[in-house]
């Protein structure tokens, strides 16, 4: 790709890291999303791309035992939690690969390149790569992959995601290894959208609506066996594309033993203590208990990671009282951040300001962390209309631990405003079907690297001006569709900086939501698990893991 | 040392205690008494007089909180009190063994019979089976059970209640003991099966030679068992002596009380009046230790007796008693006494001859279905085509034994149980439905009065309330008047004002069934049934209830249908009486007919199983074989076939019994016999019972 | 008739003295400091409801004040139980949660009702189990056969499931937890009613009743009821540990009653998830407080139903 | 002794209905519908109601009742007008397919307008061909026909409606097609044929998941019993026999202390004190593939929370029924007949003494075995408790009431084992 005329925004970004506006790691990142290959964007910046340093010599075999919850797995593109994403993306393998600090780097394909209007995406196929049962992957392989993820019927989320700006007539086969995408608007995040959990990438020829039938992916290994509810066992593929450092084949382990051990924390931490398992994946249910537990145990590694997840206090603006945005403002000053960080996550995680932005996304404009406040909370709502405060419930779900305890704090230091808040607690799966619906409740995010895809997501309307799907607040903006709209379209950072501003000032102003903190997520493993690291959105890669001896 | 002319057992001022929740209190206080070899002693008392102590003392098994205070018990020489539980172990089962009240409790329900007579020989003589099983074979034949090898198999549920008294009994002879103590063996079965128990207990004695201490509070009984007898009262022995003196000239007047409240199978009441024993026995912790126990209920009282305490002094030979005065009683023999005085009748009898019956029933029958296994029914014939009439005034007795129907009858009557076949009058009007459908008009007018004092009143509601509900629901009285009624009712019933608060658990057996009876006449009814109230209480406490029901009778004109099984009672009560016998009546009529020959077989029968607490008087022994059928296949013809000692009368040994059902026999005009033996036969048979010559 | 009441008018039963009103309602009391077992159950039970009724006086901490700097700390002089994962005092937490359990029902935010959660559960349990217990126990017949499938069918359901399904289909409140309670407890005291009443219909005063006409609802309700009373109270303590168990069950699946209350179960259920992290304090004095309270209870069960049977 | 049977099967059936009817009600009072459970949290409302539509959840109420009890595939042939099979094939999973006369298996597959039916030969032959005259001519211009798919569905595909919407057909890339399928009947036997259907969490057939959970759970239950009975029944017997001593108070302090304490609290507790801080058991009990007794030290901790509970209540049963028998008149005639105590303990008393725990120690059997939830989710041991937790948690509908139906079958089954035991110990009621 070297030889490839680089695409003259690459070059604006590189004067304004010149011009320190851009940080070397943001650069990197835009270089890489707009198609530049590591090695070259690291020469850019001055670097010269460090050899992978190898600490001790790989040792080869072994199983590793992986705590994680064996959900009902049948068309990939419609899974809904990390965990069964977690198993299978060991299978069948993704375009591209995001990694922990947020660089997209390109892993099925070999590279891409965007138009300058960012309405034309060219994805080149790698060559050579074959299913697990020998047939080569093609552009028709990605072409079918991609018409699933936009097929009503299937029903993936994917289709939220991509088909505000790609409709199937836009997928285009170029050749046997080239396709190519045409927008109906301009979008930046293609490359992430292409990494997230649902978007594997399916064999053509044989899939039929249900991969554990006919598991047929490009991926390290190959399903042994799946048992809904209990055990998903993996072997290791002998003819898998990449090669590790010692020069053979990847996988180093033998084999993946995936062990569902239910909701309750207690046995996975107590089976990790012991030994009985190498790794707890506790993508959607690990609490505070897991770093607290093993944070000084001597044969256990915390591998943590500060991530965009976080506890959203969301207030429907079309019921009363929120729809008065004095009330709304009166509850965002009763937020007790540091109280709340301390006492809800003991402090493992960053202070949040009131907007749905992550202080480590690239456009984030840094803003002061609003102070707590009851007493201007209690003028505000004497203004409001309610001079001897207000009683309003709080709906909760109870599984999510420091959720309820955010709900605790809040409901004490609420009360000298005028607050009178009851609080409701029910069991997360009845939680997930009133989430859209209650006035007031806790909401978990879950992690995007990209600033603009949560708010595409839940702040926005469609073009018909109605709450699109997931805007839980029912919050319509005119200002700020417009300035989101404006966001997704602009590549440089500083601009879209300048925007994100304005974003954040009128959330702050307006919004519907309180965020008191961002949250750290861990992946405990023993320390005998030798290169495994905890992503930020709570992906479990384990192609180049080895197990250093007999734990 | 030659035993032989020693005493077997000798008891010297032994006294025992319990610890109960208000801490220890004294059952039984200084009893000395001693027996010889063969010789029978027999202890009479009410309940509560500390018979059975003593017996469960001298065995030492008082449970976990009773204890031999003082005083020393030898059996055989040895001392007893304070032997280690090795020792006693021998002895146990060995040389002293026990018979109980309740034949089937005392069987351990999941062993066969045969298991649990060989562990004694096994154990004490270590028999081998093989002998122990002979052994028990034999005892079984001698106590005369029928089929003794398929009795040792069969579980203690599958006999009849005379059969597993006899297996007791056997049980307690094994080891031929030299004393046997019987704790009222006979006292829950029939009267026949009572005789028939109490002859083998003095073939056992005659053939062993073992000497017994039989405890029972029926004088009958011991008057026809014993050879001495001691005469118990609140823990004390008040007299002891042998049988002829303290029948004949009792000397302690609790003794004399006693005989006096007992009916005797010759008076009726229209010839003798019952002298109850006022007041109650004292609970044990109001018991003063410096006067006589008896005291306050004594009518010859005199300040002696309560300053300080009589104790047993020997007044005749062999007759100790415990009373100042004892001497002068000595000399008034009680049946002088008896006939000296002035015939006190309860009034002019209201019962007189009327031409319509109050209650007539007529053809009546009561089926039950018992459900053995689904779909499998029994039919329970309990009763069986009956016909009675009740005239206003008068007390209808019905006298049998257990599951003869008499209490299906009243249920009958009353409406607590469905009628099958056959009519039912009352006031000319046919009770043809329950009760619960019944006109409350109707209801108001029978009432019923029941036998276990325990369970006639509501233990959650004090005595007046319970009185005062039929008032209530009847509307006997305006609402305002009710608490004035039910107070004017207890009075009616000899208790006092302050009863109306009390809980029935405060109040005696007596006491309890007084206040059945107030409840009873709350309505003002013209007919009570009584379902044997008095059969549960003691004698002295019985005289008391008996005049108090013939009382009313006489005041309010109240007629009576009466159910017993003690034929003096009903004799005394009652003006007309049917014998029942297996759902059907084998005799009726005036009382004193019935009382005298022509008897019906069955009617003999049970006359001569009565005890009679009255040595002089002589009674022939007639004897049912066989056990007694079970109503739900009855014997065909007639029912009493089966045991009918008199069938071989008839021509060709009875066989027309076992064909044809007997048609009525009617003897001047309202005494009928149900039995195909000629009235002629009957009349020349002589009567059970008679005075005897001196 | 003369003679006759002279006959028998020395026979004249005089009663003895009244029981005062106050020795009447002492009585219970008298039972259970006369047996060993149940003095020291109800001391305990009793050093519950005391402790819950002087709260404020016991400690100083509200049991919602959250001390942020002192999360699960172990006890020291000014938290003597320690401080729970949000820095409350544990004992407060405690004695006011004993308050919910045994002495206020909170109904709503706004409405409270004196008896406690667990009391109020067990009441209705044994207003709906005695009624169908004298029912099928006097009725008999196909009613009884009924009733008798219907207890079946609920006893077969392990227990935890049909709180779960019950609270899952109600909603976590404390009025839901205590239907909870109630439909899960009215089984067990239906049976133990029916039993009774089969015994105490054979009795006389039932016969003497019926002869009277009576209806049966008033035999049921009036008769027969007020005979039960003694096994009834005695089983009812027992269902009150058994409801306290419950509630703590119910906390851990995350369907116990809303916080912040401190009611003892979702207190453990909160509190487990330090437990492995170094903190038990959280989970180990409300499980102390769950058992001693359940102990309490059955020892005076057992004390009374031992003082009862033996003098009988 | 047969009738008595024969009546208590009768029994187990009527409460097995009324258990069935039970819990379809009161799961569906409760609120949360499984699309949600299943399709996760951000689902949108068209998906979920053809994801219903699909597994037939939106018929109603009764209907689903009786598909589930008595299985759909009697109506499906109707509809189809031919007879339906089921197969498993080799790796487990079933097929449904339709019988031709000719004895050939046949499904269906609609790619955009056309119907290409899949047809194997009896010699396992597969062929795929076009069948488009089966269309049957429905009102105004319309053409239906009901089949089975691929996904073992009876589903009525129609043509020509008025709607169109975008199918994407294999090979010839996206097609606009005025027709697709409507309605959908998911092919099962019914549970009275032994088919409980498809559990809607794990996708698999319920009775495969719940053979192993319930093995596990009897491995658990029975280890659990088999410990603790005998130890309880014979401390019952010591408490009974030395009243009021203090052996017996000890005792009963001790056995009610243990079944006081909550089982979470315990069981978690236990871990810490075993398996962090003296490190000699597994903390969990996580069996993977191999059976629980393969991994006997997981099983301890399990097995002695709940022995730990069942002891207490097992232990003051035997021991009042202990004392009651020790009252009671036999006894004293075997105490007066001169038998040393032993005998009258062994012989007498305690034959006596065990009928009423026994029959009380069965009832527990079925809480063992369902009602030790608690134990299973705490040590995350995968037992029958909490698959039926999970499924009632998750509105499972057809788990749960598999889950039940066998809670029933074991609950009266030991009520009846009771019964016979009783029947058995206590001649009065053998020999009538």
């Amino acid at each position: 790709m070297s030889s490839q005329k680089i695409n003259e925004q690459v070059l604006e970004l590189k004067n304004q890291m010149d011009k320190g506006l851009l940080s070397r790691r943001e650069f990197l990142r835009y270089a890489a999303l707009l198609g530049v290959s590591l090695p070259v964007a690291l020469r850019m910046v001055g670097l010269v791309a460090s050899p992978k340093l190898q600490a001790a010599p790989v040792r080869r075999g072994g199983t590793i035992k992986v705590s994680s919850q064996v959900h009902k797995i049948t068309h990939p593109a419609q899974i809904s939690w990390l965990a069964p994403s977690n198993q299978c993306r060991h299978i069948a393998e993704y375009l591209t690969f995001t990694d922990s600090n947020n660089i997209t780097h390109p892993y099925l394909l070999k590279n891409w390149e965007v138009s300058d209007d960012l309405k034309t995406w060219t994805l080149n196929l790698r060559q050579g790569i074959k299913f697990n049962n020998g047939d080569e992957l093609t552009a028709d392989d990605v072409v079918f992959t991609m018409n699933q993820w936009l097929n009503k019927d299937v029903g993936s989320s994917m289709l939220g995601l991509m088909s505000g700006y790609l409709d199937p007539t836009g997928i285009e086969k170029v050749s046997k290894y080239q396709i190519r995408l045409h927008l109906k608007r301009p979008e930046i995040a293609v490359p992430e959208h292409l990494f997230h959990y649902p978007a594997m990438i399916l064999n053509h020829r044989t899939f039929e609506g249900d991969f554990i039938k006919k598991p047929h992916g490009t991926g390290p290994f190959v399903l042994a066996e799946y048992r809904e509810g209990e055990r998903c066992v993996l072997k290791a593929r002998k003819d898998y594309w990449r090669k590790g450092s010692d020069g053979s084949p990847l996988p180093y382990l033998d084999g993946i033993e995936f062990l569902d051990m239910g909701a309750e924390m207690a046995p996975h931490i107590g089976a990790l203590k012991t030994g009985e398992i190498h790794v707890i994946e506790a993508s959607d249910m690990g609490g505070i208990d897991l770093y607290l537990s093993f944070k000084n145990d001597p044969n256990v590694t915390v591998h943590a990671v500060a991530t965009a997840q976080t506890r959203v206090l969301r207030m429907r603006v079309d019921r009363k009282p929120w729809d008065d945005n004095r009330v709304r403002k009166a509850l965002k000053l009763c937020q007790n951040r540091e109280k709340i960080l301390a006492l809800a996550y003991y402090k493992q995680g960053l202070l949040g300001q009131d907007f749905h932005v992550y202080p480590k996304h690239p456009e984030y404009c840094p803003k002061p962390v609003p102070k707590y406040d009851p007493e201007k909370a209690r003028q505000l709502l004497k203004e409001a209309g309610y001079p001897n405060g207000i009683e309003v419930n709080l709906a909760v779900g109870s599984d999510w631990a420091d959720v309820v305890r955010y709900a605790e704090i809040l409901k004490e230091d609420a009360a000298p405003a005028g607050f009178r808040i009851n609080i409701q607690t029910m069991p997360a799966s009845q939680y997930w079907e009133k989430w859209t619906e209650v006035d007031l409740g806790i909401t978990p995010w879950t992690h995007r690297p990209l600033g603009t895809m949560v708010l595409n997501l839940a702040y926005v309307a469609d073009d018909q001006g109605k709450p699109v799907p997931w805007n839980e607040t029912r919050w319509v903006d005119k200002e700020f569709c417009d300035l989101v709209t404006q966001a997704n379209g602009i590549l440089n950072v500083e601009e879209r900086r300048k925007v994100f501003c304005k974003i954040e000032d009128i959330m702050v102003e307006r919004g519907p939501i309180g965020i008191s903190y961002w949250r750290n997520t861990w992946l405990p493993a023993r320390k005998v698990v030798q290169n495994i690291t905890a992503h930020p959105t709570g992906y479990l890669v384990l192609t180049e893991t080895w197990i250093a001896k007999k734990s | 040392m030659n035993i032989k002319n020693s005493k077997v057992l000798q008891v010297e001022n032994l006294s025992v205690s319990y610890k109960t929740r208000k801490g220890w209190i004294q059952a039984v206080q200084n009893v000395s008494f001693d027996l010889s070899y063969g010789e029978t002693l027999g202890i009479v008392g009410e309940s509560g007089c500390g018979k059975s102590t003593v017996a469960f003392a001298i065995v030492n098994f008082l449970g976990p909180n009773g204890k031999v205070t003082s005083g020393s018990i030898k059996f055989e020489g040895k001392e007893l009190v304070g032997l280690s539980r090795r020792e006693l172990n021998r002895l146990r089962g060995n040389r002293i063994s026990m018979v109980y009240q309740d034949p089937m409790a005392a069987l351990n329900p999941i062993l066969r019979i045969g298991d649990q007579l060989m562990e004694v020989l096994t154990y004490h003589r270590n028999f081998s089976k093989r002998e122990a099983y002979e052994h028990c074979i034999d005892m079984l034949k001698r106590v005369h059970m029928p089929d003794p090898e398929a009795v040792m198999k069969r579980y203690p549920h599958q006999l009849s209640g005379g059969q597993q008294q006899r297996v007791v009994i056997a049980m307690a002879m094994l080891n031929n003991p030299a004393l046997l103590i019987m704790d009222e063996p006979t006292t829950a079965l029939d009267v026949t099966v009572e005789a028939a128990v109490l002859d083998l207990v003095e073939e056992l004695k005659s053939e062993f030679g073992t000497s017994i201490i039989f405890i029972t509070h029926n004088l009958g009984v011991v008057a026809r068992v014993s050879d001495s007898i001691c005469v118990m009262y609140a823990g004390e022995i008040v007299e002891r002596g042998h049988v002829g003196q303290i029948f004949e000239n009792p000397a302690h007047p609790y003794t004399r009380g006693l005989l006096r409240c007992v009916p005797l199978l010759g008076t009726s009441k229209s010839s003798t009046v019952l002298r109850p024993i006022r007041g109650r026995v004292p609970p044990p912790e109001r018991r003063l230790p410096s006067m006589c126990i008896f005291a306050d209920r004594c009518g010859h009282r005199e300040n002696q007796c309560v300053d300080k305490k009589p104790n047993l002094r020997e007044i005749d030979p062999g007759h100790e008693v415990r009373c100042f005065k004892g001497e002068r009683f000595l000399y008034i023999s009680l049946r002088d006494r008896r006939s000296a005085q002035k015939v006190r009748r309860i009034g002019s009898s209201t019962c007189a001859e009327k031409e319509k019956p109050l209650l007539d029933i007529r053809k009546l029958r009561v089926y039950y279905t018992q459900k053995m296994r689904i779909g499998v029914k029994h039919i329970v014939r309990a009763v069986d085509n009956v016909s009675v009439q009740v005239n206003p005034g008068c007390t209808l007795g019905i006298v049998g034994e257990s599951g003869c129907g008499k209490s299906t009858l009243l249920k009958a009557i009353i409406g607590l149980e469905k009628v099958r076949d056959g009519k039912i009058f009352f006031q000319d009007k046919e009770l043809d439905t329950l009760v619960v459908h019944r006109p409350l008009d109707i209801i108001k007018e029978i009432q019923m009065v029941f036998q276990n004092p325990d369970s006639t009143l509501n233990p959650a509601y004090p005595v007046g309330k319970q009185i005062e509900r039929p008032l209530k629901r009847f509307k006997t009285v305006p609402r305002k008047r009710v608490r004035e009624e039910a107070l004017r009712l207890l009075r009616a019933v000899r208790l006092g004002q302050d009863y109306y608060h009390r809980y029935p658990r405060q109040l005696s057996g007596g006491e309890k069934q007084r206040v059945g009876i107030a409840r009873a006449l709350a309505s003002r009814p013209s007919l009570i049934l009584c379902d044997e109230p008095v059969s549960a209480l003691d004698v002295s406490v019985q005289a008391a209830v008996l005049n108090l029901l013939m009382e009313i009778q006489n005041k309010f004109g109240t007629t009576f249908v009466f159910i017993a099984h003690d034929l003096s009672v009903v004799r005394y009560i009652s003006d007309y009486v049917a014998v029942m016998y297996l759902g059907q009546i084998m005799e009726a009529g005036p009382t004193q007919r019935i009382y005298e020959p022509p008897y019906h077989p069955y009617t003999e029968a049970l006359l001569s199983a009565v005890p009679i607490p009255d040595p002089d008087i002589s009674q022939r022994r007639i004897r049912l074989e066989g056990n007694v059928p079970s109503a739900m296949n009855p014997p065909s013809g007639c029912r009493f076939h089966t045991r009918c000692p008199r069938r071989h009368l008839l021509p060709d040994g009875g066989k027309i019994c076992q064909e044809k059902a007997p048609e009525e026999h009617v003897i001047d005009k309202n005494h009928t016999i149900y039995c195909h033996l000629p009235i002629e036969t009957l009349l020349e048979l002589d009567p059970v019972v008679e005075m005897k010559t001196s | 008739m003369g003679d006759v009441s002279q006959l028998n008018e020395y026979e004249y039963i005089e009663g003895k003295e009244r029981k005062s009103l106050l020795s009447k309602s002492l009585r219970p009391f008298a039972l259970i400091f006369s047996s060993r077992t149940a003095t020291v159950g109800f001391a305990i039970v009793s050093f519950w409801i005391i402790v819950s009724v002087f709260a404020p006086f016991l400690t100083p901490y509200s049991p919602t004040y959250q001390d942020w700097k002192a999360p699960n700390q172990g006890p020291s002089w000014n938290h003597p139980l320690g401080t729970d994962e949000l820095g409350r005092d544990l004992w407060a937490r405690l004695i006011y949660g004993a308050r919910i359990v045994l002495v206020i029902f909170p109904v709503s935010s706004g409405l409270w009702l004196p008896g406690g959660t667990a009391l109020w559960g067990v009441a209705m349990a044994l207003l709906v189990g005695s009624t169908l217990g004298l029912i099928s126990g006097y009725k008999g017949g196909w009613i009884d056969e009924i009733v008798m499938r219907l207890l079946d069918a609920m006893i077969s359901i392990p227990v935890i499931l049909l709180y779960l399904l019950l609270v899952a289909a109600l909603g976590a409140s404390a009025v839901n937890v205590v239907i909870a309670i109630a439909i899960v407890g009215a089984p067990g005291i239906a049976r133990l009613v029916r039993g009774l009443t089969l015994d105490i219909k054979t009795r006389d005063y039932i016969r003497a009743a019926e002869t009277r006409g009576e209806s049966s609802l008033y035999i049921m309700f009036v008769e027969i009821l007020p005979n039960t009373k003694g096994p009834i109270i005695i089983d009812a303590m027992l269902r009150v540990g058994y409801a306290v168990f419950a509630m703590g069950t119910l906390g851990f699946l995350g369907l116990g009653l809303p916080p912040p209350s401190p009611d003892w179960g979702s207190m453990v259920a909160k509190g487990r998830e330090f437990i492995l992290a170094g903190a038990p304090w959280a989970a180990l004095w409300p499980s102390v407080a769950i058992a001693s309270l359940v102990v309490g209870l059955n020892l005076l069960a057992d004390g009374l139903r031992e003082e009862l049977t033996r003098y009988q | 002794m047969g009738w008595f049977i024969l009546r208590r099967l009768v029994l187990l059936l009527v409460t097995m209905v009324i258990v069935s009817v039970g819990v379809f009600i009161i799961t569906e009072a409760s609120p949360g519908n499984v699309a949600r459970n299943l399709l996760g949290s951000f689902v949108t409302p068209e998906q979920e109601a053809s994801f219903l539509n699909q597994l037939g959840l939106d018929e109603p109420l009764w209907k689903r009742y009786l598909y589930w009890l008595a299985g759909t595939d009697w109506i499906a042939s109707k509809r189809i007008g031919l007879p339906l099979e089921r197969l498993t094939t080799e790796r487990g999973f079933t097929e449904w397919w339709a019988k031709l006369p000719s004895g050939d298996l046949i499904r269906w597959q609609l790619k955009g307008e056309d119907l290409v039916a899949v047809i194997k030969h009896q010699d396992g032959r597969i062929e795929e061909k076009l069948d488009n005259r089966r269309w049957r001519k429905g009102g105004g211009g319309r053409e239906f026909f009901w089949g089975v798919d691929l996904h073992n569905r009876a589903v009525l595909w129609q043509k020509g409606l008025s709607k169109k919407q975008w199918v994407y057909v294999h090979g010839k890339g996206w097609v606009e097609a005025a027709g697709g399928a409507t309605d959908y009947i998911p092919l099962k036997k019914g549970f009275l044929r032994g088919d409980p259907g498809i559990s809607l969490r794990t996708g698999r057939p319920v009775a495969k998941s719940l053979f192993v959970r319930l093995r596990n759970s009897l491995v658990l239950a029975s280890i659990s019993f088999v410990i603790v009975m005998p130890i309880a029944l014979a401390l019952g017997i010591v408490a009974g026999l030395t009243a009021e001593r203090p052996i017996d108070r000890a005792l009963s302090i001790v056995g009610m202390a243990f079944s006081v304490i909550p089982e979470f609290a315990m069981g978690i507790f236990l871990i810490l004190i075993f398996a962090l801080w003296l490190r000699w058991l597994p903390g969990a009990s996580v069996f993977g593939n191999h059976a629980p007794w393969e991994r006997p030290d997981m099983l301890i901790l399990p097995v002695l929370t709940l022995s730990l509970i069942e002891l207490g209540y097992v232990l003051r049963i035997t021991r009042a029924s202990m004392v009651e028998v020790m009252r009671s008149p036999y006894i004293r005639t075997a105490y007066l007949k001169g038998l040393p105590h032993h005998v009258v303990v062994f012989k007498h008393a305690l034959r006596n003494a065990l009928i009423a725990p026994i029959t009380v120690i069965m009832l527990h059997v079925n809480w063992l075995l369902g009602g030790v939830v608690i134990v299973e989710v705490v040590f995350g041991y995968s037992g029958l408790g909490k698959y039926l937790l999970d499924s009632a948690m998750y509105k499972d509908i057809n788990a749960l009431e598999a889950g039940a139906m066998i809670m029933v079958v074991v609950a009266v089954g030991t009520q009846l084992v009771a019964d016979i035991a009783y029947t058995f110990l206590n001649p009065r009621i053998r020999f009538k």
